[in-house]
């Protein structure tokens, strides 16, 4: 199995561990991952937030890459998906915005590629039967909450793939791996990771009441598919809260027992010993 | 056969209440009825409630007297598990081909002891329960379901999976009714019209996720609440959380969960959920003490007769909060189940609450069956599912001779549903008027043998029930006992004495015992009674010589584990009854003429379309108009908000009754007396020239009523203040072409002191004006003031295409109204917008009173001679909200349109059809003949004391002034002894039910 | 008429006459019998169309006679 | 026609949300207040005005106070309000309009580090076509003066390896120049045609 | 209403008769019904002769039975001429109750009321005027203080309790409580009469505050001993064993219902075929409990009387003194009545117009249903 990967920025500093642990566990299951030569930043929250033109663009220039490859884009983070997805969903299903958005690219699209988000792309295209083949270490006894956060959920026209309200594809994935997914009712709730540096008063509102549900709900770790939430949540909170915050690969990686999982562990700002 | 070949038959599709009552209307009126249900039993949404609103009353307590009359209507099959594959033909001569599947229990051989399901290992969701109970693979949906029979759920039965798995429950069954080999049959109806009323759903609230349902335990939908609520349901009206079987302390309701939505949901709003909501709050309050129940909602849509009302009980008698905030989503705290909810009060301020459970008031969608049938029959449907139907044409679908009812053409409660069935029902039998009577049977009995003289010899049946009474109840012992009372000749027990088989040989009995009186001792009353007392009169007895003791319910039943009291209890009921029979005399049903001719008053829409209804059924009609031409209160309207003109109804209106024969016009006439009554009314008119008598049978109310005047506002001092009618009528002319700024005000003088009820059609009627506006001039300004906007059902719409258009709607508080100066030759109008609770100063060329809809002056008058009930509002009272919604309590009155309460001209005219069947029933009997029940006046101890009189409350009590004396009009007469219980001097008695007889009973009980 | 002391020991088997109303409570009854819902077997029930027609003679005459009490439903 | 808003009286205006609607292309007028978005809204709390509010002001205009509000700034595009708004308006899609509209018309953010922190980040963006976060960070903190806030969870960060000390670049760098020059050059119609008539997808 | 008076020359009793006189005389009224003084006793009379009105006493302080129900009689089937009624507060307030219960109609009836402190057991008062004990225009004179016992005797029970003196609804009022009775009495017109009132020699009567303050003090009085003694069997009552006991010596000879002005059946349920019994029956009674007390149903007579007329009993005390047993009836029925009547506020006899409160009871009439 083959995907171009598109990495974003910020798994190439606060996200790290995703990316490592992506890749790990890509090769433990045989799937090709391919990054899109000279992708570029897809714009985050600062354009969406201040140009509805570089919004579109920016994440636009990596679907061109990845039509040339003719490979579907895997994007780990979370923003960049949402923002990739909301540029493809722009282009496919309105000509107009098509043609303005080729305009500014100075290119024109096929419409061949779909974006996944990295949790899509296992659990819909890799498959769950395939992955929980693959566990060689049960994660038996752990209590997690699976956190999807907005940017995969939010447009639900442009992003969701599954239930936007109640997302059940990491929850069935962690069943997969042997641990145990709570219910709880903040899986698609905001962090705030976009006013993280500039808010953070508010943010630690909004992340507050995440961990203390998730606490609230018994678990053990959260597990997100989203560096800035992973970010947010373990550096944005009160001192005595130490409930760590995975990215669902790495739970993966534990599960299969790959032999670098402690090179992703260390870069957690909270302890995640378990 | 008649003249067209009609067939005098009607397919009634949908045996909710809706086709309930269209059969009932139908086969009361002389027609066959076969009424389909894709269930095993009919019943339909109604048989799910706990209580109706706004009365409380118990839903099953006032549908199961309708249940049992189409069960054992002679004229109405029913025929369930059906499915409609096809309708060919023409209107008036129908083939139907419809598939029944197979039941796998003989309805006829089951006597629904239940044997079988406790057996049966299967256990599924109750889809009645709404899934919050259990039911078997063989079941009965419901206690009180008719047919009153078991069925298997083939999908669910472990036998149809594997032959040898399972059968226990051919084991267990004594009546021998369970069959497995039973085929899916394809039936062929010849019926002359069909009558569609496929019920609607409940919206799922799955893609609602921020919810919760189906994830949290204690979020519920309300209708799996109204099964918590109900007695009989899966938790015996106990209401407490799914999680952990506690009393929640804290319920908090969701609106508008599927309805209102353009994004998620429908379009529409469903129109019932608010009041359904209150009713659950309040009676979820009673059930519980100290219960707090919030409901979060957008706009209270109490629109009905009557909500507002009950809107404020639950406010203020009952601490129902109603908090206008939407919610976002709802948290679960996964220690406690419990429910976190953050809205927006009543302040504007954020608040957190924790809830023990939490109802979402799902709305209403037409039924997946829906779409199939409506294949099948060749009926077009709407874009949201429901049923096309022409606005002037209620209950009319696209194919003719094929008609509608109930929620299949929108979503609405049930008195609506009630009425557009009968409407269904009058459109469907005007079709086939020629051939009334010529499919309905009537049953012939032998002459009756005169017993007055004889000593009581009493034959008393004791029923076996199979084992559902003999297991518990020592039957042998009973049947010994019984026979050393004396004035008992005969005494036996039967296996199933309501077999075939058995119930000739009681006939056989009482030739060879000379038997003059019977007693059977089995199952309740109820349903089994009229089987009985029919077979006596097989054999020459009268029917009122027989007494019924309930041995199954009242003892086998309900002391399995105590068989020795359960004999001793059933001996003695076996006990009382004989003595009660003992006393009993024969009882004739009297019976008299009637008139067969109708007065219709009013002749506005309801009126005319009432007369054209009934002429077309065959009946004569006298047609009422105070003013000197029809039309009413349509003649003011230009357009209805759906776009049809009132005008040119009026005018075909008007045509169809020139050209009818049997319509006689009265214009400018006023009633100046009435006297007579059911049957013979005598009402004496003054027209212009003239006073005149009619003679007629019945009477339908239809005189409308009026548009209330404003005494506020500056209305009546400045020009550019008006009514909406009055804007309605200036748009008309043209004259506000060019007008730039609107304002208009709803709820002037309703829903507060004075006027406490909502008039329903303002805010449709202000939302059609505005539209208008827009329409013309898109540049103009229009705000509408109000205090809910109440665009109920499928009228949700034109308030989105306001909204649309620009119409901007601010609401205010019933405290706080706006206000209104006129300075400077500038009107202008200060309000406070609640969403930036700001003020708004709004300059105005045009100020506009939405003012509501009053009783006539004239409405009490009528009131008086008729003896028509009023409501508190001044409305005409009819006999039941919700099953009775076009009758009076009395026989022979009916009422329709504005007179009954405030509505839209299509719900005028559906009611009007409505009354009109309901008089027909009546009209094309060539007699009528009363109850036997009825009260009895012995004149040698009546004092003409006049309580009888006071206290009945069917009017079937008068005093006859020659006499001094009461005398009971026997065909009114409901049979309810309150009269009995009135009369000091015992002189009231009741047929069956005389005074020595229920004290005998008494006394032998106690014995 | 009090209860008499001797009555209220365990043993008290109570005579009630229970006067019920065909449509509600009548068939309330009906229904506890559906349902199986079992009860004590110390009433008796006397069937009348409607509470309304219960004169207060109904409910006095048992008490003097030996009832227990006199359960009206309607 | 006028609003009173703390005795000062401002004229309604009714041409502001013409404009709003076509660059945001969310149907504002179908709103029904009914305060869903702002119930489920998670910085509502912390800002000046809530979702449905700012829908108010569009609708009679007041335009000025809203382009002044914090309320647009703050939002975090979350998309609460617009997935479950009844009439399908996304509050998130209006202010990024509104912000927008803010940015050409000059107007002072009222978190005005935020705008600061944007203009960082895209600049980054701009001259290596990625982000580098710790330049872009260095420069955000100098330019809001906030130097000092947060210094431990950038070292932590730091000491995690998590704070590379060189940017990785677009091998390309013109091409996200030319985007970014194309964008400030083009005009550019928000809302386009959807390709199918409904795009409301009705899923009851 | 105007205030006349009529001038008394020592005996209030002629007076007063020569009055009814002028009221045939003047064609006032075409009939009178008084009560008139015969053998030492007083009966009821109609009158249509001005002359044989002489010795019409409507003060005798006795009243062999409550007018109400002849006067009902009188009305019931189609009066055609006016005739003036001389009646009592409590005969007053009963013919009211039989208007409402559709026994008698007010159609050319004058109501005549007169001023009364009670009336003696009938018994009690011809024994007393056979030894000269009670001179009527003397007790007449003496009561107008309001004492109202002679030689050791008072007046019945039920009177004694009475706080009602005048009489309700009267056209023509004649009151000589509180007035110097031996000089002159009250006549009080109302309007419309006046003017042939005036044909007979009246003087003007002014104001009365003296009468009406002795009038308030004497029905205060009575009230504060009503309640005393209908406390006092409340108590006596307070079960349905007591009630028994009361009742044991109940002959259920029907007097007390006979007696009643409010009882109007024509037969009594308890003589009619629900309760003629066979004799299987009583012995399977006797059977049950061993022995059962003959006649049967005493009790149950009672509390259906009770029943039937105790939301219009006006307390006028006549089955007490009907019963031969002594059992103290009336009082019973003042416990009894009291109850419904306070429940729905409903005072018998106030109003003609206030319906009776038993056939206009709505389910949610006396209290919400929580």
């Amino acid at each position: 199995m083959k995907f171009a990967y598109y990495p974003g920025c910020s798994l190439e500093s606060t996200g790290q561990e995703f990316d490592y642990s992506i890749r790990s566990v890509c090769s433990a299951l045989d799937i090709e991952l391919t990054e899109l030569p000279d992708w570029v930043c897809c714009g985050s929250t600062s354009a969406h937030a201040t140009s509805h033109k570089l919004a579109l663009a920016l994440p636009a220039q990596n679907l061109v890459i990845a039509e040339e490859m003719g490979l579907n884009p895997v994007v780990p983070c979370s923003a960049c998906y949402n923002r990739l997805k909301t540029a493809e969903h722009a282009v496919k299903s309105n000509d107009q915005l098509k043609q303005q958005v080729e305009g500014l690219l100075g290119c024109q699209f096929s419409g061949k590629v779909t974006t996944k988000s990295a949790l899509e792309a296992f659990v819909k295209d890799v498959g769950l039967d395939t992955i929980s083949k693959r566990v060689e270490k049960k994660l038996s006894g752990l209590k997690v909450v699976c956190y999807y956060g907005c940017l995969t959920s939010r447009p639900v026209e442009a992003v969701a793939f599954e239930d936007p309200e109640n997302p059940q594809s990491m929850d069935k994935l962690m069943k997969a791996l042997g641990a145990e997914p709570l219910t709880w009712s903040y899986k698609t709730d905001c962090c705030g990771a976009s006013l993280s540096i500039t808010r953070s008063d508010v943010v630690y509102g909004m992340t507050g009441r995440i961990l203390d549900a998730a606490v609230e709900a018994g678990a053990q770790a959260i597990v997100t598919t989203c560096p800035l939430c992973q970010t947010n949540l373990e550096t944005r909170r009160k001192d005595h809260m130490n409930i760590p915050v995975f990215y669902f690969t790495e739970l993966m990686g534990m599960a299969f027992n790959l032999p670098d999982v402690n090179k992703w562990l260390k870069k957690h700002i909270i302890d995640p010993s378990l | 056969m008649n003249e067209l070949n009609l067939t005098g038959a009607v397919m009634v599709v949908g045996g909710g209440i809706s086709g309930m009552q269209s059969a009932l209307d139908l086969a009361e009126a002389g027609y066959k009825v076969y009424l389909l249900e894709q269930k095993p039993a009919i019943g339909g949404t109604m048989a799910m409630l706990d209580k109706t609103f706004p009365t409380n009353d118990c839903a099953m307590c006032t549908m199961s007297p309708k249940l049992v009359d189409v069960g054992r209507h002679l004229n109405v099959e029913i025929i369930t598990n059906a499915e409609v594959l096809g309708v060919e033909g023409t209107p008036g001569n129908f083939k139907a081909r419809v598939l029944k599947k197979a039941r796998y229990v003989d309805e006829e051989k089951c006597i629904a002891c239940g044997q079988c399901a406790d057996e049966c290992p299967v256990k599924v969701p109750s889809e009645f329960d709404g899934g919050l109970g259990k039911r078997k693979a063989i079941y009965k949906m419901y206690a009180q379901a008719t047919p009153n029979a078991y069925a298997i759920d083939k999908n669910k039965c472990l036998k149809f999976k594997n032959p040898k798995a399972c059968g226990k429950c051919l084991k267990v069954c004594e009546a021998g009714a369970i069959s497995h080999d039973m085929e899916d049959e394809e039936l062929e109806l010849h019926v002359g019209s069909v009558i569609l009323s496929p019920g609607f759903e409940p919206i799922d609230p799955t893609p609602y996720g921020e919810y919760g349902w189906g994830v949290y335990p204690n979020v519920i939908t309300s209708v799996q609440f109204e099964r918590m609520l109900a007695a009989s349901g899966p938790y015996q009206g106990h209401v407490v959380r799914p999680s952990d079987h506690v009393e929640p302390k804290k319920i908090a309701f969701i609106q508008c969960v599927g309805s209102r939505d353009v994004h998620r949901g429908k379009n529409y709003c469903s129109a019932v959920c608010c009041m359904y909501a209150t009713k659950e709050a309040i009676i979820a309050k009673e059930h519980v003490d100290n219960l707090e129940a919030t409901i979060f909602y957008m706009d209270v849509r109490a629109y009905g007769k009557d909500f507002e009302k009950y809107y404020d009980r639950a406010r203020q008698q009952h601490g129902v909060r109603y908090n206008r905030s939407m919610i976002s989503s709802v948290k679960e705290l996964q220690q406690s189940n419990n429910l976190l909810i953050r809205y927006l009060n009543q302040d504007g301020q954020y608040q957190e609450e924790e809830f023990d459970m939490l109802v979402l008031s799902v709305g209403l969608k037409p039924s997946t069956s829906a779409n199939d049938l409506a294949e099948a029959v060749g009926v077009e449907l709407d874009n949201d599912g429901f049923c096309k139907c022409e606005e002037f044409n209620p209950g009319a679908t696209t194919k003719p001779g094929v008609y509608a009812g109930g929620a299949f053409v929108a979503p609405k409660d049930i008195p609506e549903t009630v009425g557009d069935a009968s409407c269904a029902a009058a459109q469907a039998g005007k079709v086939l008027s020629d051939a009334r009577g010529s499919l309905a049977q009537v049953k012939e009995y032998p002459s009756e043998k005169d017993i007055v003289n004889e000593e009581p010899r009493i034959g008393a049946f004791i029923c076996n029930c199979g084992i559902n009474i003999g297991s518990v109840v020592k039957v042998p012992e009973v049947v010994e006992y019984v026979k050393n009372i004396p004035g008992v000749v005969h005494s036996e027990e039967f296996l199933f004495t309501c077999s075939q088989d058995n119930v000739e040989r009681i006939k056989e009995r009482i030739k060879e015992h000379n038997l003059n009186r019977v007693v059977v001792a089995s199952c309740t009353p109820r349903t089994h009674a009229p089987l009985f007392m029919s077979s006596i009169r097989e054999a020459g007895l009268n029917p009122y010589l027989y007494e019924q003791a309930n041995i199954r319910e009242h003892a086998s039943w309900v002391h399995q584990d105590n068989p020795k009291a359960a004999t001793e209890k059933a001996k003695d009921l076996v006990r009382m009854s004989v003595e009660k029979v003992k006393l009993a005399k024969p009882v004739h049903t009297s019976s008299f003429e009637i008139n067969r001719k109708a007065l219709v008053i009013g002749g506005g829409l309801s009126g005319m379309t009432s007369s054209l209804n009934l002429a077309g059924q065959g009946f004569s009609v006298y047609l009422l108009e105070k003013e000197p031409e029809l039309g009413g209160n349509a003649l003011h309207i230009k357009r209805t908000i759906d776009g049809s003109d009132p005008q040119r109804l009026i005018e075909d209106l008007r045509k169809q009754i020139n050209d009818n024969p049997l319509v006689e016009v009265l214009t400018e006439a006023e009633i100046s007396d009435v006297s007579g009554y059911l049957g013979n009314y005598k009402t004496t008119i003054k027209t212009s020239n003239e006073t005149k008598v009619l003679e007629h049978g019945v009477v339908i109310a239809a005189s409308g009523a009026e548009e209330a005047k404003p005494t506020e506002y500056y209305y009546g001092e400045n020009n550019n203040v008006v009514t909406q009618r009055e804007l309605e009528e200036r748009l008309a002319s043209g004259s506000l072409d060019d007008v730039k700024n609107v304002v208009m005000i709803q709820c002037v003088g309703s829903r507060q002191e004075g006027r406490p009820y909502c008039s329903r059609i303002c805010c449709t009627h202000a939302i059609k004006n505005a539209l208008t506006i827009k329409n013309r001039n898109p540049e103009a300004n229009v705000f509408v003031l109000y205090r809910d906007i109440r665009t109920y059902g499928m009228k949700e719409k034109y308030y989105r295409e306001a909204r649309e258009n620009g119409v901007i709607f601010i609401r205010y508080e019933l405290e706080d109204k706006p206000e209104v100066s006129f300075k400077d030759n500038k009107l202008e109008v200060k309000v406070n917008d609640p969403v930036l609770e700001r003020q708004l100063v709004l300059d105005t060329d045009l100020l506009v009173l939405s003012t509501g809809i009053v009783p006539r002056k004239d409405t009490e008058k009528l009131s008086r001679m008729y003896k028509l009930p009023l409501t508190a509002d001044g409305f005409y009272n009819e006999a039941h909200m919700k099953l009775r919604p076009v009758d009076f309590a009395a026989d022979g009155l009916y009422l329709c349109g504005l007179a009954h309460s405030p509505k839209l001209i299509n719900e005028s005219l559906s009611q009007a059809n409505a009354a009109a069947i309901r008089a027909v029933t009546l009209l094309s009997k060539d007699r009528l003949e009363s109850l036997g029940i009825v009260a009895t006046v012995n004149e040698k101890w009546c004092k003409g004391c006049g309580l009888c009189v006071n206290i009945c409350p069917y009017d079937a009590r008068v005093i006859d002034e020659n006499k001094d004396v009461a005398v009971v009009r026997e065909v009114l007469c409901q049979g309810c002894g309150a009269c009995v219980a009135a009369c000091p001097s015992s002189a009231s008695q009741q047929n069956g039910f005389e005074k020595k007889q229920i004290l005998t009973m008494i006394d032998s009980a106690i014995s | 008429m009090s209860v008499p002391e001797e009555k209220l020991d365990a043993n008290f088997e109570p005579k009630i006459v229970g006067l019920m109303c065909n449509w509600c409570s009548y068939t309330g009854a009906d229904l506890a019998g559906t349902s199986r819902v079992q009860y004590p077997p110390n009433v008796r029930i006397v069937r009348v169309m409607c509470t309304g027609s219960v004169d207060p003679m109904y409910l006095v005459r048992p008490l003097l006679e030996g009832a227990d009490a006199v359960l009206v439903g309607g | 026609m006028n609003i009173i808003t703390k005795g000062q009286s401002d004229q309604l205006d009714f041409h502001f949300i013409k404009e709003v609607k076509e660059r945001s292309c969310q149907p504002l007028d179908l709103c029904y207040h009914c305060q869903k978005c702002s119930a489920g809204c998670q910085v509502a709390s912390y800002t000046d005005f809530r979702p449905n509010q700012i829908v108010r002001m569009i609708q009679f205009g007041l335009k000025g106070e809203l382009l002044k509000s914090s309320a647009i700034w703050l939002c975090v595009n979350c998309e609460t309000c617009g997935a479950r708004c009844p009439n399908g308006i996304s509050i998130s899609a209006v202010t990024d309009t509104l912000r927008e509209i803010a940015i050409e018309e000059n107007v002072p953010a009222a978190v005005k580090n935020i705008p600061i922190f944007h203009h960082s980040f895209l600049n980054s963006v701009k001259s290596n076509g990625r982000v580098h976060e710790p330049v872009m960070l260095v420069r955000y903190k100098i330019k809001s003066g906030k130097l000092l806030e947060d210094i431990k969870m950038g070292m932590d960060l730091f000491a995690k390896g998590k704070m590379p000390l060189f940017p990785s670049r677009t091998k390309n760098k013109d091409l996200v120049k030319q985007i970014f020059d194309r964008a400030e050059k083009t005009d550019f119609k928000a809302c386009g045609q959807n390709n199918s008539a409904s795009s409301a997808v009705e899923r009851g | 209403m105007k205030n006349y008076l009529l001038k008394v020359n020592n005996s209030p009793v002629e007076s007063l008769a020569r009055f009814f006189k002028n009221l045939l005389e003047q064609k006032i009224v075409d009939a009178l019904f008084v009560q008139q003084s015969v053998n030492g006793a007083a009966v009821q009379t109609l009158v249509k002769d001005p002359s044989a009105a002489s010795d019409a006493n409507p003060l005798a302080p006795i009243s062999l039975q409550n007018a109400a129900r002849l006067v009902a009689d009188l009305t019931n089937s189609g009066l055609q001429e006016k005739v003036g009624v001389v009646l009592r507060s409590c005969e007053v307030r009963a013919l009211v109750e039989l208007v409402k219960l559709q026994q008698a109609k007010l159609d050319n009836i004058v109501i005549i009321g007169v001023d009364c402190l009670g009336t003696f057991v009938p018994a009690d008062y011809r024994s007393l005027v056979s030894n000269s004990k009670l001179v009527p225009d003397q007790w007449t004179v003496k009561a107008a203080n309001g004492e109202t016992a002679i030689g050791g005797v008072d007046v019945r029970q039920s009177c004694q309790i009475c706080d009602h003196v005048t009489a309700e609804h009267a056209q023509i009022h004649i009151g000589w409580v509180g007035m110097n009775a031996g000089r002159e009495l009250l006549i009080q017109v109302e309007d419309e009469l006046a003017s042939e009132v005036e044909k007979i020699s009246l003087a003007n009567g002014g104001n009365q505050a003296q009468r009406d303050d002795l009038v308030k003090k004497l029905v205060d009085e009575r009230a504060a001993a009503k309640e005393k003694l209908i406390d006092q069997y409340s108590e006596k009552l307070n079960s349905m064993d007591k009630l028994m006991d009361e009742l044991t010596i109940c002959l259920k000879c029907g007097n007390c219902r006979q007696a009643c002005p409010i009882c109007f059946c024509r037969e009594c349920v308890f003589v009619s075929p629900t309760f003629q019994h066979d004799a299987d029956k009583y012995l399977k009674w006797a059977g049950r409990k061993g022995r059962i007390e003959m006649p049967t149903d005493t009790v149950l007579f009672h509390l259906t009387r009770a029943n039937h007329m105790g939301e219009s009993c006006v307390n006028c005390g006549q089955c007490e003194s009907a019963c031969p047993s002594g059992i103290p009836v009336g009082i019973l029925f003042q416990v009894m009545s009291k109850r419904v009547q306070d429940l729905f506020e409903y005072v018998p006899g106030r109003d003609i117009e206030e319906p009776l409160p038993l056939t206009t009871y709505k389910e949610d009439e006396l209290e919400p249903r929580h």
